[in-house]
């Protein structure tokens, strides 16, 4: 396992946690994977390399304008797929229909725009690479890093401390009876959205510039929700550490036994995880009772 | 009138494994993103033992079946023992390595180019036969104990073990049901099409079976076969607006989801009572079931 | 040999301890009332009879059966039917659906049945119908038979749900704080119904209520329960005026 | 109430479904079969706007044989469903007189079964030779290829590599794409028959939904290949040329015809160690001045200029013919027309371009193209 596999695999479980921090925030509150959050990185990708990229701004404002418009297309998200199943209260897995139905419609938005030839974010460094002893980094991937490391922390820190926090984690527990203490649930599940969004969106921008801009993007977020189950559904720190297992893991499998291996390798050792520990790495097993 | 019935034979197709994903999903509750590898086994298999082993194509056909069952029931082990938000992505992860699989033994399946010369030997008649035959057996299955049971494990499966079922059992016996019925749409398209691609039975094709019994009603079968109907018809048919297809699909999904959530049918459910019932006169209809 | 046997079962969830040396003998036409305050570990009991879960120690034994380790629905099969705390009914059925439900065990058709209308299935269909209405009627809930059960009423519901364990053709059977939630007429309605089956079918009940009028008045021995200890069992007098039970609901005199 | 509503609603839904496309009266009508959506949409659509340049330079100059040269788009959105269902619309609703194709293998191995069961003459230019032959071998008689097949390319791209001193390949392919998997052993037999060295373990095929490039290609790179051979379509190509430059690699990248313009201003870096074929020569004065003109926005050049040859093609055929099926598919199979992409002559054998079609290796000077050799040589 050479130093530069283990980079490779680091660099990948960095923009895993990205997408799998947004998809455990929504299942932290409603308990259910959000399958549109994957749309939402692509379209925010898209409209960040159409108003900023495309006219050479740096990085810095592309990142901010994929993340504010990911944070909307969550909000919108939010009304047009998820509100009134809400309120109707029905089963988790309206939830999931909608959010694939959701996923199709803003693929179809951005398909309508873009046709699928697909772009190429400007290269916003001269130099693009680090070397650390034989192994090469590009400095993307140790921005990723960063940004994934602060946004945990920040994260952490109004989940934990804040009062928004206290209300996001009550009506992750009870809707309903959150409601009754006075907690505005509605507005609160719109801010789980936008942050979920937010996230989504710099995902969408850091997988453009790591590969391609195709509006088939989207279709990564399968790795975010099989990171966040092995972390454990719904709790943030677990989704992380899941991300980085399931990158590095990968890029094991990979430089061991070629690409079509791999691929089986890593669902039974996701299989057997799964079996030994169902709850996950961090996530808590509570035994139902009569 | 040959595109009618060229569709009409891809609706039949599909209502064979729409019926599979509504004992799955619509009776147990159990959400698989992976039924549709059972439908590459189904058609692999059967075009394979044709191709190559000569056997001719109703021993085909059952051969396959049977095989998929096996496989459903090795891979059946850990679904039905997992949490109810795993098995989604337990059968994802199924999926994903039968498509690498079908790449790995190009020497059989010819890998990237798909399987090739399957003989056309299935017509849309044939194709109509075996979906009112699936439709019966899957409306039998839902009167059964099996039906019930499923329902009731889905409705509260503590409680169904403490009335004595074995909720395991029940899941499994689900599964595999529904693995039977989408491995045997998968030798009716293989030997429709006369040609399977390795790419076209992803996740995307098992959650288009999912939508389809929840765009119908979850909980009527008679809703789910009309979904399935309806939402196979709708793409072919509107060729003219390809650009905005999957739009209109999307958003048509959406309304039906937020504003009649239980589906366009709901619980009602074709059956001589209900039908006596609704064109009954007003005053001494209660409620209907 | 007692028809059940419960021998010293401990239960802890991580540092509560929920039962705390738990025994009781019953045999067949006994009612035992089990009371306790909030939180005494009485529906505990019930979950580590039924096998929701296991005892952390000691052993259940049915009709000379040890049936502490089974599965949950292996122990019904044993002969034990109950009733849920809140009620847990299987939406998407019908109420004759419902107790069908606790019959399809029993009923002797196999797959082949499930999809084909072979002549094994009609006729055990039939008599599971058969049986259904019987229990239903037995319960006088025959009238709702094609009611949605979640449009009933709180009572009927759990008529439902009693008729729902008979049908288990239970040898004990465990009624979950039955008369929670009802207008006294059904309270006396339902102390009627306890006292029919029983005599009717002989099988064991064993009875967690608050309703202490209810409880005294059919109940042969009573447990009094508190912070998962037996603090006292026997007939109603007895119990009624055990310093320790009084203590539990009243608090200590002054 | 709403149960009325509920059976309304699904009443209008089916009635809707089967509206009929009004019928057109008698002029030529061609239908033009592409991926205007889906994964390959950008080859699809340079092919479709060639048919489209064509027709109307057909109709500019009198039609074919005085009639008017119409024409149906039907969008096969790279899945074999919708490709059948549009062809079956194409030969029984609009009973169209010519099909031009998609480019794709997987496609055309659908759709080729179809054909079988209706007569009506199409080109394709899926280069894969196993797309025209049933499953013992024999040919599909109305199905026919423009473009030079796989085996053509390959070899010429292994012959062009050894004699400008290449001597340890790399292979770099895509699994699940049929194109690629196509043009694998053309070059791998040639290479290996002329003296160049490409052990078994130097071929690394990988799948396209795969984004961890740097780990699945680093094993070439340690190998000390000087040059990896990428027969891979030009979005992940510009991922792997990027890879590449990261890892410092400086030898060889052979691409087949995905590595031609729009590739270097996408790779926005030196590409001089990029070598790829075009069945055009771009400096050759005529395809020059059409490409300024009319292929501003197409992504796929070369596909553009198949398109427009194969209609032309078609046109001259009925021109001599009319448009009765068994007389063109008969004129078809032995037929040679020079065009832009030079002369297609189609071999009876195998309905597809005679060996000697003339392709051209490029090689990019930092990002501007440099024809270097034409293939076969005067």
């Amino acid at each position: 396992m050479s130093l530069q596999i283990l980079l490779n695999g680091i660099s990948t479980g960095a923009v895993y946690s990205l997408i799998a921090i947004g998809f455990a925030l929504v299942f932290n509150i409603l308990k259910f994977s959000n399958f549109s959050h994957g749309a939402t990185m692509t379209a925010s990708a898209f409209i960040a390399y159409f108003l900023v990229a495309s006219k050479g701004w740096g990085l810095a404002p592309t990142l901010l304008c994929s993340a504010l418009s990911g944070a909307i297309i969550g909000l919108i998200g939010e009304f047009i797929g998820f509100r009134r199943i809400l309120l109707n209260h029905s089963a988790p897995t309206y939830f999931f229909v909608s959010s694939i139905t959701l996923g199709t419609l803003y693929e179809g938005l951005v398909t309508l725009k873009t046709g699928t030839n697909f772009y190429v974010y400007p290269n916003f460094f001269d130099v693009a690479t680090v070397k650390i002893f034989d192994a090469v980094v590009s400095k993307e991937n140790i921005i990723i890093l960063a940004i994934s490391a602060v946004a945990l922390i920040i994260l952490a820190f109004i989940i934990q401390k804040t009062s928004i926090g206290r209300q996001i984690r009550a009506v992750s527990f009870d809707r309903d009876t959150a409601k009754l203490m006075g907690i505005n649930s509605t507005l609160i599940i719109q801010v789980v959205f936008a942050i979920s969004g937010f996230f989504g969106g710099l995902a969408g921008c850091f997988l453009g510039i790591k590969f391609t801009l195709t509006s088939t993007l989207g279709s990564l977020v399968v790795k975010g929700f099989i990171a966040s189950v092995i972390g454990g559904l719904g709790s943030l720190t677990g989704a992380v550490i899941g991300a980085m297992l399931l990158g590095i893991m990968e890029a094991l499998f990979l430089s061991l036994w070629g690409s079509g291996w791999a691929t089986i390798a890593s669902f039974a050792l996701m299989l057997v995880f799964l079996l030994v520990r169902p709850q996950g790495i961090a996530g808590s097993n509570v035994q139902e009772k009569a | 009138m040959k595109l009618f019935l060229y569709v009409l034979t891809q609706v039949c197709i599909t209502l064979v494994s729409v019926c599979g994903i509504y004992i799955l999903t619509g009776l147990t509750g159990m959400f698989s993103l992976g039924s549709a590898a059972f439908m590459a086994i189904g058609a692999y298999v059967s075009g394979l033992l044709v191709l190559k082993a000569g056997l001719n194509m109703y021993a085909a056909f059952a051969a396959a079946i049977i095989f998929s069952v096996g496989i459903g029931y090795v891979i059946g082990f850990p679904i039905v023992r997992l949490r109810r938000d795993y098995i989604s992505l337990v059968t994802l992860g199924f999926g994903e390595s039968i498509a690498q699989l079908i790449l790995l033994l190009s020497q059989f399946t010819g890998g990237a180019f798909g399987l090739i010369g399957v003989p056309r030997r299935v017509n849309v008649w044939f194709t109509l036969i075996s979906a009112v035959i699936v439709i019966a057996i899957t409306a039998f299955f839902k009167t059964s104990k099996f039906g019930r049971q499923c329902i009731a494990v889905k409705s509260d499966e503590l409680a169904a073990q403490a009335m004595g079922i074995n909720a395991s059992r029940v899941k499994m016996t689900a599964f595999l049901m529904s693995c039977a019925l989408t491995s045997f749409a998968g030798c009716l398209y293989a030997f429709y099409v006369g040609y399977v691609g390795p790419t076209d039975f992803g996740w995307k094709k098992s959650a288009d079976w999912v939508i389809m019994v929840f765009f119908g009603g979850v909980n009527s079968l008679t809703g789910s076969i009309f979904g399935g109907a309806f939402l196979t018809f709708l793409p072919q048919y509107m060729q003219a607006l390809n650009k905005y297809r999957y739009i209109v699909y999307a958003v048509l999904v959406l309304i039906i989801l937020n504003f009649k959530p239980n589906g366009v049918f709901g619980e009602w459910e074709l059956s001589p009572r209900n039908l006596k019932r609704l064109f009954s006169p007003k005053k001494n209809r209660r409620e209907d079931v | 040999m007692a028809l059940l046997e419960i021998r010293h079962i401990y239960k802890n969830f991580g540092g509560l301890r929920a039962i705390d040396d738990f025994s009781l003998e019953a045999n067949a036409g006994e009612i035992h009332g089990i009371i306790g305050p909030n939180g005494a570990g009485k529906t505990t009991i019930f979950n580590t009879i039924t096998g929701v879960y296991h005892p952390d120690q000691g052993e259940v034994w049915l009709d000379g059966n040890n049936i502490t380790k089974l599965p949950q629905y292996k122990i019904t099969h044993m002969g034990i039917g109950r009733t849920f705390q809140n009620i847990r009914i299987f939406k998407g059925l019908t109420v004759e659906e419902n107790v069908m439900c606790a019959f399809d065990p029993q009923s002797k058709y196999s797959i082949i049945g499930g999809i084909l209308p072979t002549p094994n299935r009609i006729r055990e269909e039939r008599r599971g119908r058969e049986l259904t209405r019987q229990y239903l009627d037995v319960v006088g809930m025959l009238g709702y038979k094609d009611e949605k059960p979640e449009n009933l009423s709180y009572g009927n519901q759990r008529k439902v749900e009693i008729a729902r364990a008979l049908i288990c053709k239970p040898k004990v059977l465990l009624l979950d704080e039955p008369a929670a939630g009802l207008t006294p007429t059904e309270v006396s309605e339902l102390t009627d119904l306890i006292r029919k089956i029983s005599a009717d079918f002989g099988f064991a009940i064993l009875l967690i209520e608050h309703r202490l009028d209810l409880v005294m008045s059919i109940s042969d021995t009573i447990h009094v329960q508190n912070f998962g200890k037996t603090i006292a069992s026997g007939t109603a007098k007895e119990v009624q005026n055990d310093p320790a039970v009084i203590e539990a609901y009243l608090g200590a005199e002054e | 109430m709403k149960k009325y509503l509920a059976m309304f609603l699904a009443a209008v839904c089916l009635f809707a479904c089967f509206g009929v496309t009004a019928f057109a009266d008698d002029p030529i009508v061609i239908g033009i079969l592409q991926d205007t959506t889906g994964g390959t949409a950008t080859l699809g659509k340079s092919v479709q706007k060639g048919v489209e340049d064509a027709i109307a330079d057909i109709n500019a100059a009198g039609g074919i044989g005085g009639k008017e040269v119409q024409f149906i788009e039907y969008d096969t959105a790279a899945n074999v469903d919708t490709a059948i269902a549009a062809y079956i619309k194409a030969v029984t609703v609009d009973e169209v007189d010519f099909i031009i194709a998609p480019p794709i293998a997987n496609i055309v191995n659908g759709l080729k079964a179809m054909t079988a069961s209706f007569d009506v003459p199409m080109i394709t230019l899926a280069v894969d030779p196993a797309c025209y032959k049933d499953e013992n071998g024999n040919i599909y008689s109305s199905l026919f290829c423009a473009q030079p097949s796989t085996t053509v390319q390959g070899t010429i791209m292994a012959e062009f590599a050894l004699q400008n001193g290449f001597k340890n390949f790399g292979v770099f392919y895509t699994k699940d794409n049929s194109y690629s998997v196509a043009l694998l052993n053309p070059f791998i037999d040639t290479v290996r028959e002329k003296g160049g060295a490409l052990e078994e373990a130097n071929i690394i095929g990988y799948n396209s939904t795969e984004t961890d490039i740097s780990t699945l290609i680093k094993p070439l790179i340690d190998a000390g290949v000087d040059a990896i051979y990428c027969p891979n379509y030009t979005a992940p190509l510009v991922l792997i040329k990027k890879t590449c430059d990261q890892l410092g690699y400086t030898g060889a990248i052979i691409t087949g015809l995905d590595g031609a313009p729009a590739f270097n201003t996408q790779v926005g870096a030196d590409c001089s160690n990029v070598y790829y074929i075009n069945n055009i020569d771009v400096y050759e004065e005529a395809t020059e001045k059409m490409i300024e003109e009319r292929c501003a926005e197409v992504g796929a050049p070369n596909k553009y200029f198949l398109g427009y040859d194969s209609m032309q093609m078609a046109a001259k055929i009925m021109e001599e013919v009319g448009t009765d099926a068994a007389a063109i598919t008969e004129k078809l199979s032995s037929y040679s027309y020079e065009g832009m992409t030079g002369v297609i002559s189609i071999d009876p054998e195998t309905h597809m371009p005679v060996d000697g079609t003339p392709m051209f290796m490029y090689k990019y000077d930092n990002t501007t193209p440099v024809m270097l050799q034409k293939y076969p040589a005067e």
